[in-house]
């Protein structure tokens, strides 16, 4: 082998006047980066570090620092150090860039560029902790008439649902703290593709099953041990591309719930090959809806591209109760570098237009909007669902909160917070019970943000706040982009 | 009342030893004076077995054997069931070591006595491998002592 | 520049007043003048106006047209567009007493029509649908004309100045009617335009409202997906779409109507019903405060925001049904009541004629969904 | 209901526990022969080496006889009228009883020598010995020690902290006969030699001279300051003997701790035991066992029907720095492990799947599984010793080990009571 022209990308930093060679950094990092050897000698493997943070924060005397790797190349503002860097890999791998989590660019977003209102005067602002304030949402196809029999709905007490992360991908203790988070707060978690696992069926009345092109764990069984069946296309992370769960982290439980032998690759196909136009997709909607006699809404979640708004229309009219569509931001367990990076489009702009779109043509009551990919906190679902969605997705977010420091490492299957991985020793590092209290946490502590939010603009219901639009101003922004969002600018 | 500790999620860092140790011998929690100045002793012992490991922690049983065999009186139980022992009293002859089940009493570092968990019993709150483990994989429990 | 209401959504505080009899007895207009002039205070002469309903038995077939327009040029436009769709019976200005206190008066015709038959047939649309969307295009597409009110045997009467001033104006003391329905506006802007002024009407709806609607741009994007043009960014216009959808187009009863706009909460709910209607209408709930009084030729119906924001006392003597912001406004034309009352948050007061059943004259039955659904 | 129990010690306070724990009411009395208050035996060398002062001797204080309401006498008892269910006391006071608890402890066996009975001649057995034998102390002299059992190993380790020259005579071929191996004890003389004690195994004193010189039986004499006699002992029965209650080595006692009278229990060093591994009743005088004896006897006498299994032989002691610690029956043979580093080491005797005896230098931490093994019986393979031999660690014992005790955990079970 060769030299690498790889430096390390983070410096591990030891403070010795408090180290005091307790060796929890030693046992707690996965990747091997430190060392403690009889005489009490430590050293550091700086290359294998990917920053997240678990030595750091488990070190009771704080005496260790991460930074990034101070070695600059010369200044370019064209060649950054990162595009040299993935080079200097390819050159040696020869293979395709794996990544994981979200869209790390610094493209705009328009969470960040958009301004929540606020009552003064004219109308009273509404306190929170005095008067009754709504989040209840139901989810589905709301167009029946009063005298026809109601569709299936989901009923939501935070319009916020966590997204899809299969058993594989994530630890099944990822799983259960979201199932139990979920029936906690009387909102969704969502099993993605990977089948349901034996421990997490009794949260059927809080689960979204998945099915997606791989049919990974697929049973009429699995349909109706759910409160709704999800149809995914495809993720923002990487539209367009399939799935692939690479055979390590294939361990026998992972096997036995996708219905696949141990440790061999389970493959998502890119398209699902029954679907290759929409009046397919209908014909799914319909299979899953019979299967399921007619008793829960049927969600279809796509990647936000550029046509979503047509994509979107059709959906709707292919029966789907909810359509979920997940923004460029969206992240993922494993996704080439290349698409996670340069696919899709803002999820801000797709609902707003898909929101638009199905009002235009009237079916906006056939079918609820989710909006997922990069809801970062209460103030983007607000500013989502004053543009036009009935809840959100949270998956960083949520991973986040049981611990996740987005290392984006997830695909090597090593992951020191016990999220993204199916290691045993490693799984175990998530207490269910811890990470249900921290998510339920997270979510309790947005509602009371949105609460407080909700309160300030005068409403009472989040019926209220759903595509109310007049709530958001613009900033920073061109006209044509405030024109595709529907608000007008800040002072206008 | 008692520290249990669940090898379903116990780490093996090590921490429930070392805020353990710190709690004790006057250290009142500061981990650098313990362990850059003293000589800091957790009073129970991390156990690490293969993919397993948990905390050895005092089952603070009723009768407790060790009570029973303590030559000197220094092993006791107080008003809220705890054993704890009189580190004054005690002549480090170990005969608790040896007749406690569970192995969690150990010699004392210097072996001229024996230390034990004692809950905490003179902190504030919670015993402090409880509070500081960051798994959850301990807990302080009121079932009802071994019998 | 000003920006003129619907270039720009306004906020008001306002006063708002009703008197209605019963049995259809009807009675001038300087009752329901008096009345809202005691709360003078809660205008800032900006904005007045009153509904009149029984003020034309003589065209009680006939759409009453009450329309400003700006100029002569935008009255012709208008009457070609009018006569392209009208038969129209009679056509003349409405009368006015010109004082020092109301300045800027539009050009206000009013004209007792019709629909054509073949106008009728082209648009495949029912009467009531064809004139709507006939004033909801005048409204919008129209430049300088304004309908300030479409309906039969009543007509709305409003413009720049304090209530009781535009009631001189327009020398209500001259017609009878039984039922009144008056504003007093405080904007916080100056529009200058008469259009801005409540009563806001469509069909026989009239609507004044005191409040401020925080969910309009939710109600409004609603509203406009079953093809109601919004023009004016009041939320008094949005209230009488929402009344009219609910009711008219939906056939709900005024019961439901209400538990849509002012809908209980959630752990509040106690029937199925009210629940099924929260789900299905739940963007047509009025969130944020208000008061408002709904009226059509059968009565009316006064409600409060579901939290009681905004002031509303009713009251009843005999015949007689007074609602108001203010208790003395109402002391103020009758002394000596048989009960006054303060409704609570989202509970009507629901005032009709002796022979009717609802506030549409025949309560559409058919459920019919998603009129434009594909 | 009025409790007697005669004898203030380790079984006297267990037995106060015992009935106090279902009999708040009843009348304790306990008569004090010694009138020495409740201590404990086995730390009167540290008395004697000046390591503990008297106030740290006692087992349990006066506070807690008194938290108890028990009333103590300070006198001896001389004889027991079980018709009259009587007892009558050294001042000619008689003592009424409903139930009462012989915990009369036992005797230092003294040997037939010439000379035994010159005044620099002791035992090491009670609080008034050690202060006559401190009285006896000469920086620089020479004690010579007969017997290295626990007793004569603690006074060797009192002595020599006192500056005196300690000579230690084993009739047996090694050191604490009753406790080590012959491997073991090797181990532990080597130490013990170290440390400056001189110790003639294989040889017995045959006299003693005026003079106090020890003449040993291959005509060696070692001129002495100061002798001890440690040989053994053995119960104090004759009370019980004289009131007709059944007797052995010991007093014979049912699974209750009830002698041959209804009203009578007996705990302690007085009794035979049962011992679990051997099968037979034996005397075992070991402070752990007097003290649960005790408890059980007074639940018993307080109208409980607690059983008591019997016991194994275990010991733990301590001299100059050594620690050993061995339990089970050294008896029996079987499949020998043995692992040694340092100043550490471990002795198994394995019989098919049962630890039958272990012996512990220098190992303490383990050595409370191991106990419980023993006397459980945990059935653990010959292998997984043979496993946990290579390193023995609180972490390497046996599975079984670790399974039989979240069994306990979960269900109960641990012979305490």
């Amino acid at each position: 082998m060769t030299l690498s022209l790889l430096t390390p990308a983070f410096s591990v930093g030891r403070n010795e006047e408090r180290c005091i060679r307790c060796g929890v950094c030693v046992n707690q990092c996965i990747n091997q980066v430190h060392h403690l050897d009889e005489d009490g000698f430590m050293w550091v493997t700086e290359k294998n570090c990917v920053g997240c943070h678990r030595c750091a924060v488990l070190c009771p005397t704080q005496a260790l620092t991460i930074t990034r790797f101070p070695l600059d190349f010369r200044p370019n503002q064209y060649w950054s150090a990162d595009s040299l860097r993935e080079i200097y890999r390819q050159a040696e791998s020869g293979g395709v860039l794996l990544t994981g989590m979200g869209n790390p660019r610094p493209y705009r977003s328009y969470f960040d560029h958009l301004l929540l209102n606020a009552s003064q005067v004219t109308n009273p602002s509404i306190d929170p902790l005095r008067e009754p304030m709504e989040l209840t949402t139901y989810l589905g196809d709301h167009s029946a008439g009063l005298s026809e029999a109601e569709k299936p709905l989901l009923k939501l007490e935070i319009p916020v649902m966590f997204s899809a992360m299969s058993y594989g991908a994530v630890s099944l203790n990822v799983q259960k703290s979201l199932a139990r988070a979920a029936r906690e707060m009387v909102t969704y978690w969502n099993t993605g593709e990977g089948g349901l696992h034996d421990e997490v069926k009794e949260y059927a009345d809080c689960t979204i099953v998945q099915v997606a092109s791989g049919r990974f764990g697929v049973s009429p069984d699995y349909l109706n041990n759910a409160a709704a069946i999800e149809i995914k296309i495809g993720q923002g992370a990487k539209p367009g591309i399939g799935g692939h769960l690479p055979a390590e982290k294939v361990s026998p439980g992972v096997a036995q719930t996708r219905m696949i032998p141990a440790w061999s690759d389970a493959i998502s196909p890119a398209p699902h090959h029954d679907i290759y136009s929409i009046e397919d997709l209908a014909q799914l909607i319909e299979t899953i809806k019979v299967a399921t006699d007619f008793q829960k809404p049927v969600a279809v979640k796509v990647a936000a591209v550029h046509n979503i708004s047509a994509i979107a229309s059709g959906i709707v009219r292919a029966g789907a109760d909810i359509v979920a569509i997940d923004g460029f931001r969206g992240a993922t367990g494993a996704a080439p570098l290349r698409i996670r990076d340069n696919i899709g489009i803002p999820i801000e702009m797709a609902i707003a237009q898909v929101d638009q779109r199905l009002r235009d043509e009237g079916i906006r009551p056939k079918a609820s909007l989710v909006s997922a990919g990069g809801i970062r906190n209460s103030a983007d679902v607000v500013k989502i669902l004053a543009l036009g969605a009935d809840a959100v997705y949270i998956g960083t977010a949520a991973l986040v909160a049981l611990g996740c420091h987005l290392c984006q490492t997830c695909f090597t299957g090593r992951c020191n917070w016990g999220i993204a991985t199916t290691d045993r020793q490693l799984s175990k590092r998530l207490n269910p019970e811890i990470g249900a209290m921290r998510a339920i946490n997270l979510l309790k502590a947005w509602e009371h943000e949105i609460k407080e939010m909700m309160g300030g603009m005068g409403i009472n219901a989040v019926d209220s706040l759903r595509g109310n639009r007049l709530m958001l101003k613009g900033i920073g922004l061109e006209q044509h982009e405030l024109d595709l969002l529907g608000v007008s600018p800040a002072g206008a | 009342m008692r520290v249990q500790s669940n090898p379903e999620y116990c780490l093996g860092c090590g921490l429930c030893r070392l805020y353990c140790a710190a709690a004790h011998d006057g250290y009142d929690g500061n981990l650098l004076k313990a362990f850059k100045r003293g000589t800091p002793q957790p009073r129970a012992d991390l156990i690490v077995r293969n993919d397993k490991s948990w905390l050895n922690t005092c089952r603070h049983c009723h009768n407790a054997p060790c009570i029973n065999a303590c030559l000197t009186g220094a092993l006791q139980k107080d008003d809220q069931g705890i054993v704890f022992i009189d580190s004054q009293r005690c002549v480090g002859c170990f005969t608790c070591v040896m007749v406690c089940p569970f192995g969690h009493i150990q010699p004392s570092r210097d072996s001229y006595r024996v230390v034990k968990c004692d809950l905490c019993r003179d902190q504030k709150g919670i015993p402090a491998c409880v509070s500081f483990c960051p798994n959850g994989a301990l807990s302080l429990t009121e079932e009802v002592e071994t019998r | 520049m000003l920006k003129l209401e619907g270039d720009i959504r306004i906020p008001a505080g306002c006063a708002i007043a009703a008197v209605l009899n019963r049995s259809g007895q009807r009675f001038d207009g300087s009752t329901i003048i008096a009345s809202i002039a005691t709360m003078h205070k809660r205008s800032n002469g900006l904005g007045g106006g009153f509904a009149a309903y029984g003020v034309y038995p003589q065209y009680r077939d006939h759409y009453a047209l009450h329309i400003f327009y700006d100029d002569a040029g935008a009255q012709q436009m208008c009457e070609r567009y009018l006569m392209h769709h009208f038969r129209i019976t009679e056509r003349e200005p409405v009368p006015v007493r010109y004082t020092r206190k109301i300045a800027r008066a539009p050009l206000i015709w009013r004209y007792f029509a019709l629909p054509r038959e073949d106008s009728l047939s082209r648009q495949q649309l029912g009467e009531e649908d064809f004139v709507a969307a006939v004033v909801m295009t005048i409204n919008s597409d129209l430049g300088g004309a304004y309908v300030v009110s479409s309906g039969r045997n009543m007509a709305a009467f409003k413009g720049e100045g304090y209530p009781e001033d535009i009631g001189e104006f327009f020398r209500l003391e001259e017609y009878q009617a039984y039922l009144w329905t008056a504003h007093g506006r405080f904007p916080t802007n100056t529009p200058g335009w008469w259009g801005g002024a409540h009563p806001f009407t469509l069909l026989n709806w009239s609507v004044v409202h005191n409040g401020e609607i925080s969910s309009y741009s939710t109600n409004r994007r609603y509203l406009e997906m079953y093809g109601y043009k919004i023009s004016l960014q009041t939320d008094t216009e949005v209230i009488a779409y929402a009344f009219d959808f609910l009711m008219r187009k939906e056939g709900l009863s005024l019961e439901d109507a209400i538990d849509v706009i002012a809908a209980p909460f959630w752990s509040k709910l106690d029937r199925e019903r009210q629940a099924r209607l929260r789900r299905r209408y739940a963007s047509l709930l009025l969130n944020g405060p208000f008061s408002i009084i709904v009226a059509t030729n059968n009565g009316l119906i006064a409600v409060n925001d579901r939290i009681k924001l905004r002031p509303l006392v009713a009251a009843s003597r005999n015949e007689y049904l007074y609602v108001a912001s203010e208790e003395a406004a109402i002391r103020a034309v009758a002394p000596v009541l048989d009960r006054t009352w303060s409704p609570g948050g989202g509970e009507p007061v629901i005032g009709l004629l002796h022979n009717q059943e609802g506030l549409l004259e025949a309560p559409s039955t058919g459920l019919e969904t998603n009129a434009r659904s594909a | 209901m009025r409790y007697v129990i005669i004898g203030n010690c380790i079984a006297a306070a267990g037995a106060v526990e015992g009935i106090r724990s279902y009999d708040q009411k009843g009348e304790i009395t306990i008569i004090d022969g010694e009138r020495r208050g409740c201590y404990s035996r086995p730390l009167i060398s540290y008395l004697l080496a000046g390591s503990k002062g008297a106030a740290g001797l006692h087992y349990r204080s006066e506070a807690f006889f008194a938290r108890n309401q028990a009333r103590v006498i300070p006198a001896r008892a001389v004889r027991i009228d079980p018709p009259a269910g009587q007892l009558e006391l050294d001042d000619g006071m008689m003592i009424d009883y409903d139930r009462l608890l012989l915990a009369t402890g036992a005797s230092p066996l003294i040997p037939e020598l010439p000379g035994i009975e010159h005044p620099r001649v002791k035992t090491l057995y009670t609080w008034k010995d050690a202060e006559e034998i401190a009285a006896l102390v000469e920086t620089g002299a020479t004690a010579v020690i007969l017997g290295s059992g626990l007793i004569g190993l603690k006074a060797a380790e009192a002595l020599h902290q006192r500056g005196m020259k300690v000579v230690i005579v084993e009739k047996q071929e090694q050191i604490l006969p009753r406790l080590l191996s012959p491997w073991s004890a090797t181990i532990a003389l080597r130490h013990l030699q170290e440390q400056g004690i001189q110790v003639l195994t294989g040889h017995q004193a045959v006299s003693i001279s005026e003079s106090g010189e020890v003449e040993l039986d291959h005509g060696a004499k070692i001129p002495a300051q100061l002798v001890i006699v440690a040989v053994g002992n053995r119960p104090n029965q004759s009370l019980a003997r004289e009131a007709g209650l059944k007797t052995g080595k010991g007093i014979i006692v049912n699974q209750y701790l009830q002698t041959s009278d209804p009203d009578i229990w007996a705990a302690g060093d007085v009794i035979e035991t049962h011992n679990i591994l051997s099968g037979a009743a034996e005397v075992m005088a070991l402070l752990p066992l007097a003290h649960l004896e005790g408890y059980l006897a007074g639940c018993n006498m307080a109208g409980q029907a607690v059983r008591y299994p019997g016991a194994i032989f275990l010991n733990a002691v301590h001299f100059m720095g050594m620690h050993i610690i061995a339990a089970g029956e050294p008896n029996r043979s079987g499949t020998v492990l043995q692992w040694q580093q340092g100043s550490s080491s471990l002795e198994m005797t394995i019989d098919g799947d049962y630890l039958l005896r272990y012996i512990a230098i220098n190992l303490p931490g383990i050595t409370g599984p191991l106990t419980a093994i023993v006397e459980q019986q945990i059935r653990i393979e010959l292998k997984e010793w043979q496993e946990f031999i290579r390193e023995p660690s609180m972490a390497s014992l046996p599975a079984a080990y670790w399974a039989e005790m979240r069994r306990w955990e979960e269900h109960g079970g641990l012979r305490c009571g």
